[in-house]
């Protein structure tokens, strides 16, 4: 199917945007409204656009399932991770807290907060366009 | 099955504006809720977590499980689309 | 906040609710949900809820619209009610 | 008469709207045929309880739950609300996406998505 | 715990034992076999071995795991429990000889299923015995209702199915009521540990006592007291080894045992008395005896007679209960072991004439008797015994019950004792004549027919020979434990 | 602090890393999901175990989540009521990854190995994170974890009809959820806490309050709901009926045990028992429905003309059983109901392996195709003849146990009727599992050609959980001393004890 050179031009354009405003959204998340559940989701409209503008194929092509797949799981990974290590200065799960007054680094516990906002934000942004390649999929063999 | 589902809606309207009557007022800053966890919140984020906003120092920390959760059930959703819908691939 | 526009939203809101649920057609409905979400997000963030306001717009009128259209895309829009 | 009515109106005229958006997607959820139509009923239902949540953290005069400069004395509102609805809509949006799939799906077996048809299509087989 | 304590755990694990090894050995017919006669042995040395310190007044207790409240999983061996047991591993031994014989002659199918159910029927009828309190007791009844079904349905036809199921349905239900009435004991009074005499007396009010009774009653279904003995001649549609051992011993016996051990041992003569429990007894029992009886003459298949006549028979076991004397008490527990072993010998009769013949109709057997001499014989003696004729042991508790109803004071029951007793010559004699005088309509139709095989005949034999040993010898093993056990519950010192 | 004390939070976090471990392991090749998900498992059941063994020595375990105590954060909280149903849940659960690994072969086709176990995996955990939550909002995320697995794993059997049922499943799930949401949002609204013991020491002051009665209305309709409650079961037969049988057993044992057990907690613990009997008077109703639960869920079973339909109207039945304490709601009765939370999992889940085993081999659990099975599948059939005698409450069996228990309680607590509906009621088991057992045992199937004639017993790694739940069930009614010394404390906790 042909698809609309103004469309595929605006996109092209506005995608670069999108997924830089996307991940200004996930840092942002500890100063203002935003944090890695919405730049997750704002990243993953980047992929509609691209879809819209490309095709699936086209877009699935080059972020695969693979990707994917790493993504959504080292963004969790990311999450939980950060959460054990906490036990290791002696505190609880996800005691942020406690790796702050080991390390003795100040703000420490608003980066990790921003790590776990990022880990957030690759799982969302992952699974979502996991999601619409998979309903946007009307059928045809998938790599 | 109309007239069903009116009479259960119609039942759980009962309840929900019976139940209205006796919330707090809207806006109310002596409300229990405000009073007490929410009050506790603003109070100590700020020296507690150091960020500066108060939903995102609750969600990333104070109740961090809670958004580990709603990680995993993202996940869980993902996951489960691809097994209904996604055709051939490994997954 | 000002209650009158705070009134008015919902009623819209209200409005847009019924108009999604008996709308027969089901793209025109789905835009409609997403009109209500966004009013929805409107009104949040005029309750001070900002991030809840940013989410809403972004996973109810954005993501949810989107599913929603291509799932009818490879069902049908017609709906007998 | 006034004060009554404020109380009865004015006071918790949010909870109200609230609680008929509910009753309405609680109606298409149940009643609706259309399988698609269930679904937009229980978008419709799940933000209304987020409003509702919302609602509650409401504070008079306050301002967002982001800390002001220094110095700056604000009344914030509860921000326990936000971050439960947060999650919620998490939620809503999974298992939209899962009901989204079971329908293709269902049309996939079938070929049609609402209930009348389901039944005449089950009583075929 | 001495070597003794543990015996009336070895009397039930061994035929439990027995049933695993049967169920792994089941291809090989001989082992199977071998396995249960084995069993059979060891059981019967097992209670035998605890018979001296029984009769010497003792009593074995052992608590093999606290459970619910309302009772451990406890054993007691004690006087009256030790004549049920001793009943039931003598016959089971016979029995077991004569199944096998009855089973490989008729070429039955499912043949380890059949000698699984048994051996556990048989640990179950035996853990009723040896049950210390009410809920050991209602835990082996369940389990005996449960692994006899698939004996009462072994020809698994669809009339098989129907008994079966009419079957399940009589003894569960009467099961329910019994857990009821166990619940509603320990609510009342904490305990449901079986104590000579009772220990209801005074947990609650009269109508109270009279309901909990009555759950009891319903709960005794086993017991097949009219009208709700509608289990018993559906049952009869089983091979008749399982006829003749479980629905004339072990099933009713366990029933009529927990009746008498209720009598005796929860509620206590006296406060029978004092709540008229007596009077209804009697009044249940005079009806099932009179009415079993009629049912009996008119029935002309072999095995529903007898079954009809277990009926009767049962009765009277509760006939003496209901006098509340001690000599109806002693009458009534002399009756369980008198009855067991002439019952048993009619219904092995039953068996080998059908094996022998294929009939089961009273009015095809004219005549086999002149080809079955020994087994017709056998069935006459047995009959005499049950009208409670002498040499026989039937006259033994027939005259305790006499003089039970006398001390009593319900003289007419003795009424009902003469009249039952005429009613048993009217349906007996008729068979006996049938087998042993009339000529057979059609000669050449009994040329093939001959003695059952010797696994099957002896048994006959033995069973007929030990109740004409009881009459003679009355007092060893059963008159002097019953003996002992009155004593216990009447409170006066063991003679 | 040891690695022992952050056994709770490894429970749920060790598990999340698990399934992304089955992901991506599987990725690269698909014969791995099944070790990871057995051992993951399996250390979930050992950790419970200690968990449960620390709580019985030394009181209630609880863990704050980031170190920030309620009200501020979540904890987690293990008594010996959610001890003994986490041991309980995680056994099942064992037994059901065990038995899995031919199902999903067979009913949901390698190709979704990865999906199946990735989802099997959070699933359990989600309903381990639903049990030893102390917070009422952390209960609802972990709720919604679970039912969205549980959704795509019924529709995994990947049959037309299995769509529908999840569909249903999905949209009275979403009704359940949404009530609890809604009935949360009112206690938050009425205390300003989300903690449950902070609730539960908050609420008596607002107990006259119209949005309590309300929070706990929904609360109770909604956990109904996903307990599967006469009269809110009408997802349960299809949701049961249509899945693979791994996934019928997790969720007819599991998922419907951890309902309950919600429902125990939010009416026991947030509420009390001062509410539910003065303030809000409801044990009679709950009685009575339950009551009827009992009756109705039975009488369905037995008209149904397919094993597992037929095992899914049981579960009706039995979860009334469960309810039925809730209703009586003292002492003894509660003894009974968390016995009988155990007790039928463990019969139940024995029940289901065979009706999944009888279609693995034969292809249908259509009652009239299966005569004589007994004969190709006799130790299936056996296994099937112990849980069903424990369904039934034949003692020694914990079926008996537990329903000793209830008609006790009742009786203790003067319902004398009720007592006497459970136990008649109860007989009603014998309805349908008698009709299996005489057409397994004792109807000759020699006149089919094919079918059961030529099938044999099952696989061992299906075999072997079955018949070890078969056999728990007599053992566990057996040595109930043993369990009574974790279920008194537990239900005396519940009623406000020690």
């Amino acid at each position: 199917m042909r698809r609309n050179v103004i469309i595929k031009t605006v996109s092209r354009f506005l995608v670069p945007f999108i997924q830089v405003y996307a991940l200004y959204v996930i840092v942002h998340g500890a100063l203002g409204a935003g944090g890695g559940f919405q730049g997750g989701v704002v990243f993953a409209a980047s992929f509609i656009l691209m879809i819209i503008a490309f095709g699936l194929t086209c877009v699935r092509e080059r972020f695969g399932y693979r990707w994917i797949v790493m993504l959504s799981a080292l963004g969790i990974t990311i999450y939980a991770t950060i959460g054990l290590l906490c036990l290791i200065p002696g505190g609880n799960y996800l005691e942020y807290g406690s790796i702050e007054a080991a390390l003795g680094i100040p703000h420490l516990h608003g980066y990790l907060i921003d790590a776990v906002e990022i880990g957030i934000g690759m799982t969302v942004m992952a699974i979502m366009t996991s999601i619409i390649y998979d309903m946007g999929d009307t059928g045809g063999e998938s790599p | 099955m109309k007239l069903k589902a009116l009479l259960a809606v119609a039942f759980i309207g009962i309840i929900l504006f019976w139940a209205a009557g006796d919330l707090p007022a809207f806006g109310d800053p002596e409300a229990p809720a405000t009073r007490y966890t929410g009050k506790l919140y603003v109070d100590l984020a700020l020296s507690d977590i150091g960020v500066e906003n108060i939903v995102a120092a609750i969600l990333a920390s104070y109740r961090g499980f809670d958004t580990l959760g709603e990680v995993v059930v993202i996940f869980t959703a993902g996951i489960s689309v691809a097994l209904l819908l996604r055709r051939g691939g490994r997954l | 906040m000002i209650w009158e526009l705070d009134f008015a939203l919902l009623l819209f809101m209200i409005f847009c609710a019924i108009a999604a649920i008996t709308v027969r057609d089901l793209l025109h409905a789905t835009i409609i949900l997403s009109a209500y979400s966004l009013i929805m997000a409107v009104i949040w963030s005029e309750m001070n809820a900002v991030d809840v306001a940013f989410t809403e717009a972004a996973v109810g009128a954005g993501i949810t619209t989107v599913l929603f259209i291509a799932a009818i895309a490879r069902t049908g829009r017609r709906s007998s009610d | 008469m006034i004060e009554s009515f404020y109380e009865l109106f004015f006071a918790r005229y949010n909870y109200w709207m609230a609680i008929i958006l509910m009753l309405i997607g609680l109606y298409a959820l149940i009643a609706k045929q259309n399988l698609v139509k269930k679904l937009i009923g229980l978008n419709i239902f799940q933000t209304a309880i987020f409003l509702f949540y919302i609602s509650l953290g409401e504070v008079r005069g306050g301002t967002a739950p982001i800390y002001l400069p220094e110095g700056v004395d604000a009344l914030y509102v509860n921000p326990l609300p936000h971050v439960l609805i947060l999650t919620a809509i998490v939620v809503g949006v999974s298992v939209t996406a899962v009901g989204l799939s079971l329908i293709v799906r269902i049309h996939e077996e079938y070929g049609v998505i609402d209930e009348a048809g389901l039944l005449q299509e089950l009583r075929r087989r | 715990m001495s070597d003794i304590n543990l015996l009336p755990v070895v009397a039930i694990a061994v035929p439990l034992l027995a049933s695993v090894l049967i169920l792994l050995v089941g291809r090989y017919e001989n082992i199977r076999e071998g396995v249960t006669i084995t069993a059979a042995v060891a059981m019967l040395g097992t209670v035998l071995a605890m018979l001296p310190s029984i009769l010497s007044g003792s009593r074995i207790t052992i608590s093999l795991l606290p459970m619910v409240p309302g009772g451990d999983f406890a054993l007691r061996v004690d006087a009256f429990g030790m004549v049920f047991a001793l009943t039931a591993a003598t016959l089971w031994l016979l029995n077991s000889f004569y199944a096998i014989g009855y089973m490989r002659a008729r070429r039955e199918h499912a043949q380890t299923r059949f000698y699984f159910c048994f051996a556990v029927a048989i640990a179950a009828a035996v853990g009723i015995a040896f049950s210390e309190n009410l809920l050991t007791l209602f835990i082996f009844y369940e389990i005996l209702t449960i692994i006899t079904y698939p004996l009462v349905v072994h020809i698994e036809t669809p009339e098989a199915m129907r008994a079966g199921r009419k079957y399940l349905a009589y003894l569960l239900v009467g099961g329910v009521f019994l857990l009821a009435a166990l619940v509603l004991t320990y609510i009342l009074t904490g305990t449901t540990t079986f104590v000579p005499g009772g220990f209801l007396a005074g947990s609650g009010s009269t109508i109270v006592l009279q309901v909990l009774f009555l759950l009891f009653m319903v709960g005794f279904v086993k017991a097949a007291w009219m009208p709700l003995h509608g289990w018993l001649p559906a049952a009869m549609i089983a091979p008749t080894p399982v006829s003749a051992f479980l629905h004339a011993v072990a099933v009713v016996t366990a029933g009529v045992f927990g009746i008498v051990r209720i009598a005796g041992w929860v509620y206590g003569m006296d406060l029978m008395a004092s709540l008229g429990l007596g009077t209804l007894l009697a009044l249940i029992a005079s009806f099932t005896i009179i009415t079993a009886s009629l049912f009996a003459l008119t029935e002309d298949n072999l095995k529903l007679r007898l079954a009809y006549s277990t009926v009767s028979q049962l009765s009277y076991i509760l006939l003496g209960v209901s006098m509340l004397s001690i000599a109806g008490m002693t009458g009534a527990m002399a009756h369980i072991p008198i009855h067991a072993f002439l019952k048993i010998t009619l219904f092995f009769v039953a068996g080998a004439v059908i094996v022998s013949t294929g009939k089961e109709y009273i009015s095809e057997m004219k005549g086999i008797g002149r080809n079955m001499p020994v087994t017709a014989l056998m069935f006459a003696a047995a009959a005499i015994g049950i009208c409670g004729l002498p040499p026989l042991s039937g006259i033994i508790s027939k005259i305790y019950l006499a003089v039970g109803a006398v001390e009593g004071g319900m003289p007419v029951l003795l009424l009902v004792l003469i009249a039952s007793a005429v009613l048993n010559a009217a349906y007996f004699f008729p068979v006996i004549y049938t087998m042993m005088l009339e000529r057979p309509d059609d000669e050449f139709s009994l040329a093939a027919v001959s003695e059952p095989p010797l696994t099957m005949l002896i048994p006959i034999i033995l069973t007929v020979a030990i109740s004409i040993l009881i009459f003679f010898y009355p007092a060893m093993p059963f008159m002097d434990l019953i003996d002992i056990a009155i004593a216990e519950i009447t409170g006066s010192v063991i003679p | 602090m040891t690695l022992i004390d952050h056994l709770p939070v490894f429970l749920i976090a060790i598990p999340i890393l698990a399934s992304l471990l089955i992901l991506v392991a599987g990725w690269w090749d698909r014969r791995l999901c099944y070790p990871i998900s057995l051992v993951t498992i399996l250390s979930q059941f050992g950790a419970a175990v200690i968990i449960l063994a620390q709580v019985m020595r030394e009181g209630t375990v609880r863990y704050y989540l980031g170190g920030w105590a309620p009200p501020l954060g979540i904890e987690l909280a293990i008594d010996s009521f959610n001890g003994f149903i986490l041991t309980t849940i995680l056994l099942l659960s064992a037994a059901a990854v065990i038995y899995a690994r031919r199902s999903v072969e067979h009913e949901v086709g390698p190709e979704k190995t990865i999906a199946f176990y990735v989802l099997f995996q959070l699933l359990v955990t989600g309903l381990v994170g639903m049990t030893i939550t102390g917070d009422i909002f952390n209960l609802y995320v972990f709720l919604e974890i679970s039912s969205i697995a549980a959704y795509a794993l019924i529709a995994s059997a990947r049959k037309p009809r299995s769509y529908l049922a999840s569909f249903n499943y999905l949209i009275l799930g979403s009704i359940a959820g949404g009530f609890i949401l809604i009935g949360t949002g009112n206690l938050y609204a009425a205390t300003g806490a989300l903690n449950m013991l902070d609730i539960s020491r908050l609420l008596p002051a607002s107990f006259e309050l119209a949005t309590v009665h309300a929070g706990f209305l929904f609360l109770v309709i909604g956990y109904s709901i996903k307990a599967a409650f006469f009269p809110l079961h009408i997802w349960l037969p299809d949701a049961y009926a249509e899945s693979p049988s791994a996934v019928t057993i997790l969720i007819s044992t599991v998922m419907s045990k951890v309902s309950v057990y919600a429902l125990f907690r939010i009416i026991f613990t947030i509420f009390t028992t001062a509410y539910i009997v003065d303030v809000f008077p409801v044990t009679g109703f709950i009685l009575f429905i339950a009551t009827v639960a009992m009756i109705a869920g039975a009488v369905i079973a037995i008209a149904q003309s397919d094993l597992k339909r037929m095992l899914a109207y049981s579960s009706v039945s039995q979860i009334g059983y469960i309810m039925f304490a809730l209703g009586v709601a003292n002492q003894v009765a509660l003894e009974g109901g968390i016995l009988h939370i155990l007790g039928h999992a463990v019969m139940k889940g024995c029940l289901f392996m065979v009706a999944g085993l009888i279609i693995y081999r034969v292809g249908t659990s259509r009652l009239s195709d299966l005569g004589g099975i007994a004969k190709v599948m006799p130790i299936s059939c056996a296994a099937f003849a112990l849980a069903g005698a424990s369904m039934i409450g034949i003692p020694p069996t914990i079926g008996f146990m537990s329903k000793y228990y209830l008609v006790l309680g009742a009786l203790e607590a003067g319902h004398w009727l009720y007592a006497a509906i459970l136990l008649l009621g109860s007989l009603l088991a014998v309805g349908y599992i008698w009709r299996f057992i005489e057409i397994a045992y004792f109807r000759d199937g020699r006149d089919r050609g094919s079918g059961a004639a030529r099938t044999l017993e099952a696989p061992a790694s299906m075999l072997a959980p079955m018949v070890a739940l078969a056999l728990l069930c007599l053992f566990l009614g057996i040595f109930v001393e043993g369990l009574m010394e974790i279920v008194g404390p537990a239900a005396s906790l519940l009623l406000g004890g020690a």
